[in-house]
């Protein structure tokens, strides 16, 4: 494979750890063509990360390339000097790293950020590449990209940034990109958007893709190519359809088999998972290295392995997997228990009117000199609404699944309701106690019950802690088990989601994107809580483990009636765990509901818009979205005034109505409410545009619909 | 509970059996066992000197090094290298004290203010303002008039002039710290302010309070030695280094081993501490391996 | 930020009220006055009452402050007891001076110490980092009095290229003016830059590890770009504190190298009026170094915020 | 031009003659300034602004003829309203001069004419004239005593140009000076440079010409210079060990007496000046034709100081602290020799020095034992009476001593002219000093200067004064 852009032979990288050389990557090779997209999928923690970072000799300290090549064009990567190799580097290849919130420097504004490789790379002048930056920031989707390339990284949402960084990335066209889970933080119709400009710029620009991902769905439409990985080898190799059809590797079987689905009835099937965990790397088994989680392990397996070809442009590598061609991967699942009929206490979480607003831009932004004698300073800088005025209920054991846009203000609402950040208006109410103004010592017992797993694992935790460290903390404070018992109960916590008890001695950096947010999820667990602000708390976890997780999110609701407001972009996964879905939109609630209300007709105009955009794992084409919205980009909004908030891009706008008066809420049926000047029967039905519904009256009260 | 838990007791214990500690940093090794060393000296110094420190042989007076006074005699005829010894003695105490002084007013009083910000933050940094402003002549002419002056007096005031610098810089590390989101994390956990600052802010802000820590056990060594250059000095006949130098520079020419041995004691007593301070900062950071790339 | 800004000005003024009443106090507290200096073993029970009642040293504390105080609200630094002549030109005389030698110093100690402490970070480990290590701990293993009188034998003295001592005025060439100045600029900056350099090294090897930084190389930006532009701003919080702290420090040893190179400077006009209890010297040298002290550690602090936009002072909005 | 440049440690305090006290402030004075009387190199008083005066017969009405051709730098004649102005000045205790306790014999005083003033005393003086010779009595003009501390006008040598305080003072020439010749200096800068080390490199490398009282340890370096040498001259100025004679343990005589036998004077001048001092008993010098070389100058002798301080009650010795002016170093050494030859008796010394300004006000005089140091006085009167009379206003101040047999000799020596009875007086009280010992005057210093080889006429003088009217700068 000469005419690879980029080939990586018999790559094996090791982490020096305190408690040995760990393994990351064994014996990797692969091969990317120009103009190709490849994937590049496995468990988290499969070293993924590890592989993308020695393609871009960007390895964490502490790493080494023990053996293998890296060639791109032709040439070996080991053979330039630093310098050259740095150079190739954004020029021609470009990449994204897996955590968004770290990996903008936040003493700069974005924009800079974003023209900097341009300026270095292509000798553009400095107005020329603010002008490129902003181009590409439109691209990415964004509605008022000066606003943002001014702003600072703290003061973007995490999709913000993971935009940025994509934009970054694209800034000089390199001919290769390598994009690790680029869109982890991402809803989905910018998902959908980066994608089909990804697929854009392969076509007419040929470049190509490195994309690594746990989201299968994202893959199928992205890659034409997939390599698997699991514990550093690669298990299977395959085209794209040959992959997802007829997957010849057990534990690619294993991953289909993870997936959620977006069909009825929800939150009552449990998910199946690959059972077990990844092996211990220190001392890799020498056979099959899934020996020990394969349905489909017999005697033999534990002999020494190679790849081998198991159909066109396919390899694998098991033993049996000639034997085992056409067998399902064994469905244990189960049904969870349903509470819909029981129905659900008083409120644990209630709010009114709650409304947080931030400002924005730089040292100096919104100072204006006022002309006049003298001369006056105003100060009025930018003001974000974040959270416009919410109403939320959340009653004990149930699930509030929050969707919506990215920068919609999901994780804002969120840290509201554990008063992680003072709300600007409104009450936030739990167990009937008031908490949005009481002072922090009286927030104590609350504390305890009420729990949060940030959007950002890497961030949250504490880099000079260990895993165990962490984890033993909240055992200790809020006294749950008895101090001896507490290493046990550590090693409890990270088997729970699926970590080696091992990991309690290991330093945050030392771990992958997953299993940080794995051990964030353990931590919030550990207080054993009553109420759980997930924020993507599976945003960085492949399917196998995502499906424990949500497994285990459940079956702590079920047996011990834990609530959990659970933000996702991935509807999916909302729909498989979620009571109650509801739909945000520039920081109100578009639509609210159960969710078989929410997922099924009548659609306000933007939950469609999500549905219609959520990835598909079989391969059905996507409904054409450019019907269901304007071409007004993401997040723009009704002029500053009370009107819609989606009235820029909402395809069947009511001029003069909806940009002017907040919308009425309509309620179709007990509990579901949809925010929207359209009469109940003129909203949409299906994934095709509905007739603008002329002359609205706005502020029609709509009947409840039918029980 | 969930599936996830089945046959924990199957599953290894840890395996601590393989871990192996972290190596120590080679600059922490060779600047502790130097300082150490050094304390060693200090602590035995009436066993290791060949003569008491105050012991004049005037008709020996700026003798040359030579066997009988291996760093020569100075004005009164003194033996400097037992000088020098003894000085370890003083100059380490006044530089660890007036330190530790420092550090543990500073340390919280940053942290505090750093964190808490507002009202807590202002009130902290302005009262600082005027404490670091005051200027240290002043304070130290007022310990010695006000109050018979004594070498531990003396510490903890210059402790005291120390705390506002590292107050601050505490508090700008803690600025920043506090911002990370797993601050924002503890105190979703209902933390206090206390376990906040110390089990959380306070070992990320190691390496600055470590740096400034060995430079300001130097520091103090120094502002002992500009005080005795000042005339607020150590009682003579003491000897500390600061005032060996002080009380030699007049002989940099005619003798200049009285002025070069407590100076190269000093030198090697501060390369020790920082070097030493540099290798426990490395070796406090997880993300520092053993191994490069 | 610019209200903060202007209320931090106005607490300069607190500042400066907080100080003179403790320096008064302080004065006031110690055994003695400028009459009893003044006279020394001379006094006389007669003479000293005439003096005292004279300075109108036998008044209340607060009327001897009020007095002092309401003509310095309007601009009257008023007159050394001591020399018997007006404070202002002697101070700004003597300010001019120092702040040159100050300015010069800092300057050199932030680019040098900076420099030499992101080189050491970014080749830690290297023996360039070892390097650095010595030259900066060298320059604080003696005190600067040593290293001022070394650098005068050796210059001055032995061979010859540089005046010992004093000060030249700009109107006596540039050429004098800057040759008084090397010796104690150098000294300064000798004792200075272990401080900064050493906190510089410190924060970049953290800042070096971080994401971003991985980030900004694989965006294949020049190593320097890396350093200069990514790192550098975000590595230099502390060198900020420190360079802001280190002028109080150097106000201090300042007294020191203007004693060793005669250099008619604010540090020995305020020992001058400190040992006599001079007050109004004491005080208008004290509150002016506050003042510039007070104003150094404002523009820190403003420059912590340009430098890190997630720290904002004052009230959020809302 | 010839400009010539003097450097001193310390900057003037004030430019108003009658409250100086320290040298660099007598230096200017006696070049801007005049007396009415001076001295010569011998110590004689000379005529300076006075052409003449004579006494009455008892010794109480003087009457001072002053010169006719002296003019101030402002052009004004000098005249007798002049004299009578600074004497009020003097005697006024709100100046707080340090000379006001000499004068305060004088009852009144009067100008007959322009260029006559008379004094009247209330007790007769024989030493009257040698009065207006000390540092602090010089003459200032009535008109300008106002400024007098920004903008001094004299009759002297030189005119006064500029003050930077802690920097420099300016003087320049008078070509109106009354004395034919002088000066011959174009200009004199006097450089403040408080650091030794710094200002013998400076007058190495040619920036100073003259460095003032240049302390014993700094002498050594100018040995080897090839550009300067070290002129010196004995002083009557002294430095001593003061112990209180109220106060515990040294109410003791016996006590005093042990310190004394433990007092090695050579090697302690040895080591406190390296040699450039000379040992002593009294405040006469040894250069005084009164200094009694009979008696031996102490050598320690720990016996007898052991079984005096048995015989006192201190048979394990006891412990005290010894107050020294932190900026001196002699005073120091001496305090560390001291410190040392009192450990041998058993007695215990801590060192603890204090900054001069405070040490003079606060200390001296008040603690139990301390070292100071003193100028020397030009007259034998002014150099005893004060200190060894119980009434005697140092005494006071120091060491309180008393002693009846003291008393008589020396208000008798005030009102003898007759040497052979004087010359009787002072033996006797060098005598009862070493045999009661107030307290130890361990030895007369040398005042040196380091001046520059290009340097012409200029002679270290025993007032330390330097005495720059006839200097001159070789090219
Ligand atoms: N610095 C390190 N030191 C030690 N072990 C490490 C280090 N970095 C990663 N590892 C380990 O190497 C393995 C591979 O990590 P990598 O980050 O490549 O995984 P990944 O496939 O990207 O996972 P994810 O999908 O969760 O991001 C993991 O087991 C991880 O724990
Ligand atoms: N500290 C802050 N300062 C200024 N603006 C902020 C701040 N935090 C959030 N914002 C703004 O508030 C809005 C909502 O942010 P939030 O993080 O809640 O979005 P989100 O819905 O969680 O998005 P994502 O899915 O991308 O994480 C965004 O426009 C963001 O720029
Ligand atoms: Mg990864
Ligand atoms: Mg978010």
């Amino acid at each position: 494979m000469d005419d690879a852009l980029l080939s990586i032979e018999n790559l094996t990288v090791t982490y020096d750890t305190l408690a040995g050389p760990v393994t990351a990557v064994d014996d990797l090779s692969l091969a990317i063509g120009p103009g190709r997209a490849v994937g590049l999928v496995g468990e988290s923690g499969s070293g993924k990360s590890t592989v993308a970072g020695a393609v871009l000799d960007l390895l964490a300290p502490g790493a080494a390339i023990d053996g293998g090549r890296i060639r791109f064009e032709g040439t070996d990567l080991a053979s330039h000097d630093r310098a050259t190799r740095r150079a190739l580097l954004g020029r021609r290849i470009g990449s994204v790293f897996q955590d968004p919130f770290t990996s903008l420097n936040p003493a700069i504004q974005v924009g800079d950020q974003i023209a900097e490789p341009m300026m270095v790379h292509l000798g553009v002048g400095a107005s020329e590449a603010r002008a490129m930056t902003l181009e590409r920031l439109d691209e990415m989707g964004f509605a008022r990209p000066a606003e943002i390339a001014g702003a600072y990284p703290h003061q973007l949402s995490g999709g913000m940034k993971q935009r940025a960084l994509i934009a970054a990335a694209l800034a000089c066209e390199p001919k290769l990109i390598i994009l690790d889970e680029p869109t982890t933080a991402l809803d989905v119709t910018i998902e959908a958007q980066i994608i089909d400009l990804l697929e854009r710029l392969r076509t007419e620009k040929g470049l190509s893709y490195l994309f690594i991902s746990h989201n299968l769905g994202v893959v199928r439409r992205v890659c034409e190519e997939v390599y698997v990985l699991y514990a550093g080898r690669l298990m299977e190799r395959a085209d794209t359809d040959a992959l997802f059809d007829r997957p010849s590797h057990p534990y690619t079987r294993g991953l289909l088999a993870s997936l959620p689905r977006l069909q009825p009835p929800h939150r009552v099937k449990r998910l199946s998972t690959i059972p077990g965990e990844l092996p211990d790397l220190l001392a890799p088994p020498p056979g099959c290295i899934f020996e020990a989680r394969c349905p489909f392990s017999a005697e033999g397996c534990d002999r020494p392995q190679t790849i081998r070809v198991a159909g066109v442009r396919q390899m694998t590598r098991c033993h049996r997997h000639a034997e085992i061609a056409g067998e399902a991967w064994p469905s244990r699942a189960r049904l969870g228990h349903d509470f819909s009929r029981k129905g659900f206490g008083d409120a644990l979480v209630n709010v009114v009117g709650l409304k947080k607003r931030f400002r924005m831009g730089g040292l100096f932004a919104g100072i204006k000199l006022k002309p006049g004698l003298p001369p006056r300073i105003v100060n009025a800088p930018p003001v974000v609404k974040a959270v416009a005025g919410i109403d939320l209920v959340i009653r004990p054991g149930e699930v509030v699944g929050l969707v919506g846009e990215s920068g919609s203000g999901k994780s804002t609402l969120g840290r509201l309701l554990l008063r992680l950040e003072d709300p600007t208006e409104g009450a936030v109410e739990y167990d009937g106690l008031a908490i949005e103004r009481l002072p922090q010592r009286a927030l104590r017992p609350f504390r305890k019950e009420a729990q949060i797993v940030f959007q950002n694992a890497d961030s949250s935790l504490n880099p000079r802690k260990t895993v165990g460290e962490t984890l033993r903390r909240p055992l200790a404070l809020f006294g749950i088990v008895p101090a001896r018992e507490r290493a046990k109960r550590v090693g409890d916590l990270l088997e729970m989601v699926r970590l080696p008890r091992a990991y309690a001695t290991r330093y945050p950096h030392q771990l992958s994107g997953g299993e940080k947010q794995r051990v964030a999820i353990a931590r919030a667990l550990a207080t054993e809580p009553k109420f759980i602000v997930c924020d993507e708390p599976v945003s960085a976890l492949d399917v196998s483990v995502q499906a424990a997780v949500v497994n285990l999110l459940a079956d702590l609701r079920d047996e011990l009636g834990l609530s959990y407001l659970f933000i996702s972009h991935d509807l999916a996964v909302v729909a498989q765990l979620s009571d109650r879905i509801a739909v945000m939109y520039r920081g109100t609630f578009a639509e609210t509901g159960t969710a078989d209300q929410v997922l099924s007709p009548p659609f306000h105009p933007y939950t469609l818009v999500l549905l219609a955009s959520a990835p598909r794992v079989d391969g059905s084409a996507m409904p054409d979205r450019s019907a269901l919205l304007r071409d007004a980009a993401p997040g723009a909004g009704a002029p500053d005034g009370d009107g819609c908030p989606f009235f820029a891009r909402c395809p069947s706008r009511i001029e003069g109505t909806c940009d002017e008066l907040p919308p009425p809420r309509r309620t179709p049926a007990k509990g579901h409410a949809i925010a929207c000047h359209l009469k109940l029967d003129a909203l949409p039905t299906r994934f095709v545009p509905a007739a603008p519904a002329m002359g609205a009256a706005p502020g029609a009260v709509a009947s409840a619909g039918p029980e | 509970m969930a599936e996830a838990s089945v046959d924990l007791e199957a599953a290894p214990i840890a395996p601590r059996r393989r871990a192996r500690r972290r190596p120590l940093p080679s600059s922490l090794v060779a600047g502790g066992l130097v300082f150490a060393a050094i304390i060693l000296v200090a602590i035995f110094a009436p066993l290791i000197a060949p003569y008491p420190f105050d012991e004049m042989h005037i008709r020996d007076r700026f003798h040359a090094p030579s066997l009988t006074y291996l760093a020569g005699t100075d004005e009164y005829g003194r033996d400097v290298f037992s000088r020098m010894i003894y000085g370890a003695r003083l100059s380490l105490f006044m530089g660890v004290l007036a330190t530790l002084v420092s550090l543990v007013i500073g340390v919280p009083l940053g942290l505090l203010s750093g964190y808490m910000r507002g009202a807590v933050d202002e009130a902290v940094m302005r009262i600082l303002d005027i404490m670091m402003a005051f200027p240290p002549i002043m304070l130290v002419l007022l310990i010695i008039t006000l109050t018979e002056p004594s070498l531990w007096k003396t510490s903890v005031a210059v402790g005291f002039l120390f705390v506002p610098a590292i107050a601050r810089l505490m508090r700008s590390v803690c600025l920043d710290l506090a911002g990370e989101e797993y601050v924002l994390a503890a105190r979703a956990r209902g933390e206090g302010a206390s376990y906040i600052l110390l089990r959380e802010i306070l070992p990320n802000a190691w390496p600055p309070i470590i740096v400034e820590g060995s430079l300001r056990v130097t520091f103090a060594i120094l502002l002992a030695a500009v005080l005795s250059f000042l005339g607020f000095g150590i009682q003579p006949p003491a000897a500390d280094w600061g005032l060996m130098i002080a009380q030699a520079r007049g002989y940099i020419e005619r003798a200049p081993w009285i002025v070069l041995a407590p100076g190269l004691a000093m030198c090697v007593t501060v390369v020790a501490v920082n070097l030493f301070g540099d290798g426990l900062r490395e070796y406090l950071d997880p993300r520092m391996s053993a191994r490069r790339g | 930020m610019i209200a903060y800004a202007a209320q931090r000005l106005v607490f300069v003024v607190f500042i400066l009220v907080a100080m003179s009443l403790l320096v008064f106090a302080a004065i006031y507290a110690l055994p003695g006055n400028t009459a009893a200096i003044m006279l020394g073993q001379f006094a006389t029970p007669d003479s000293l009452a005439a003096m005292e009642a004279k300075m109108g040293l036998n008044d209340n504390f607060f009327v001897q402050y009020w007095r002092w105080a309401s003509a310095f609200a309007t601009g009257d630094l008023g007159q050394s007891m001591v020399m018997e002549r007006p404070v202002a030109p002697i101070l700004w005389d003597a300010m001019a001076k120092s702040t040159i030698l100050a300015a010069a110093s800092l300057f050199f100690v932030a680019v040098i110490g900076i420099v030499l402490g992101v080189v050491a970070a970014v080749r830690r480990g290297r023996p360039i980092d070892g390097a650095i290590a010595i030259f900066t701990y060298l320059g604080i293993s003696v005190p600067e009095f040593f290293w001022g009188i070394v650098l005068i034998l050796v210059f001055a003295s032995w061979f010859d290229l540089l005046p010992t001592m004093g000060y030249a005025s700009l109107s006596d060439g540039i050429g004098p003016f800057l040759a008084h100045l090397v010796l104690p600029v150098v000294t300064l900056t000798l004792t200075l830059i272990a401080h900064v350099s050493r906190m510089t090294r410190s924060s970049m090897l953290e800042v070096l590890q971080s994401n971003y930084v991985r980030a900004a190389r694989a965006r294949g930006l020049p190593e320097r770009r890396v350093l200069r532009h990514h790192a550098l701003r975000n590595g230099l919080l502390p060198s900020i504190t420190v360079l802001a702290q280190d002028f109080g420090w150097l106000i201090g040893s300042i007294v020191v190298i203007e004693t060793v190179f005669a250099y008619p400077g604010v540090g020995r006009l305020l020992i001058f009026a400190i040992q006599r209890q001079d007050i109004p010297v004491v005080l208008a040298v004290i509150l002016v170094i506050t003042a510039v002290y007070a104003l150094a550690n404002l523009a820190a602090d403003l420059m912590y915020a340009y430098l890190n936009p997630r720290i904002r002072y004052g009230r959020s909005v809302g | 031009a010839d400009d010539l440049t003097i450097s001193y440690t310390v900057t003037p305090d004030t430019l108003d003659p009658a409250k100086m006290k320290t040298g660099v402030e007598y230096a200017y004075s006696l070049l801007v300034f005049n007396g009415l009387t001076g001295y010569d190199d011998q110590l004689n008083v000379v005529p300076d602004l006075a052409e003449s005066w004579s006494a009455s017969d008892d010794l109480k009405t003087w009457t001072f003829k002053l010169r006719d051709d002296v003019t101030w730098h402002d052009g004004r004649p000098f005249v007798a309203e002049d004299v009578l102005a600074t004497m009020k000045r003097m005697l006024d205790p709100e100046v707080g001069s340090r000379m006001r306790v000499n004068f305060e014999l004088i009852e009144d005083m009067s100008a007959p004419d322009e260029h006559t003033v008379v004094f009247n005393l209330k007790l007769p003086y024989s030493t009257f004239p040698a009065l207006f010779g000390g540092y602090q009595a010089r003459i200032v003009p009535y008109d300008h005593i106002d400024t007098l501390t920004t903008h001094p006008i004299g009759t002297g040598a030189f005119k006064f140009v500029e003050y930077l305080p802690g920097d420099r003072l300016v003087m320049e020439k008078n070509p109106d000076y009354f004395v034919e010749g002088q000066p011959k200096l174009d200009k004199v800068t006097m450089r403040i440079i408080p650091e030794f080390a710094t200002a013998t490199a400076a007058l190495e490398a040619g920036e100073v010409d003259i460095v003032w009282d240049i302390p014993p340890e700094e002498q050594e370096k100018l040995a080897s210079s090839s550009v300067a040498h070290v002129d010196f001259v004995p002083t009557g100025s002294w430095h001593g060990i003061i112990m209180h004679n109220e106060k515990e343990p040294f109410t003791d005589k016996k006590v005093r007496q042990a310190v004394y036998a433990l007092i090695d004077k050579p090697l302690f001048a040895e080591i406190a000046m390296f040699g450039a001092a000379t040992p002593t008993h009294s405040p006469i010098p040894p250069t005084s034709p009164y200094f009694d070389k009979d008696i031996p100058i102490g050598t320690a002798d720990v016996e007898k100081a052991k079984a005096l301080l048995a015989e006192a009650g201190f048979p394990n010795g006891f412990e005290q602290t010894i107050y020294v002016p932190a900026e001196s170093s002699a005073m120091e050494r001496l305090a560390v020799s001291f410190r040392d030859a009192a450990r041998q008796a058993g007695i215990t010394i801590d060192i603890q020095p204090i900054p001069s300004d405070r040490f003079f006000s606060e200390y001296e005089g008040k603690v139990p034992l301390f070292t100071t140091n003193f100028y020397g006085r030009t007259t034998m009167d002014t150099m005893l009476y004060p200190w060894l009379h119980s009434s005697g206003s140092w005494n006071n101040n120091l060491w309180h001593f008393s002693n009846p047999e003291m008393d008589k000799i020396l208000d008798d020596a005030r009102i003898t002219t007759d040497e052979e009875t004087l010359a009787g007086f002072y033996k006797r009280v060098q005598e009862i000093v070493v045999e009661d010992v107030p307290g130890v005057v361990v030895y007369q210093l040398n005042h040196a200067n380091g001046v520059h080889e290009r340097v012409e006429g200029f002679k270290s003088s025993p007032l330390m004064w330097p005495d720059l009217r006839g200097v001159s700068l070789k090219n």
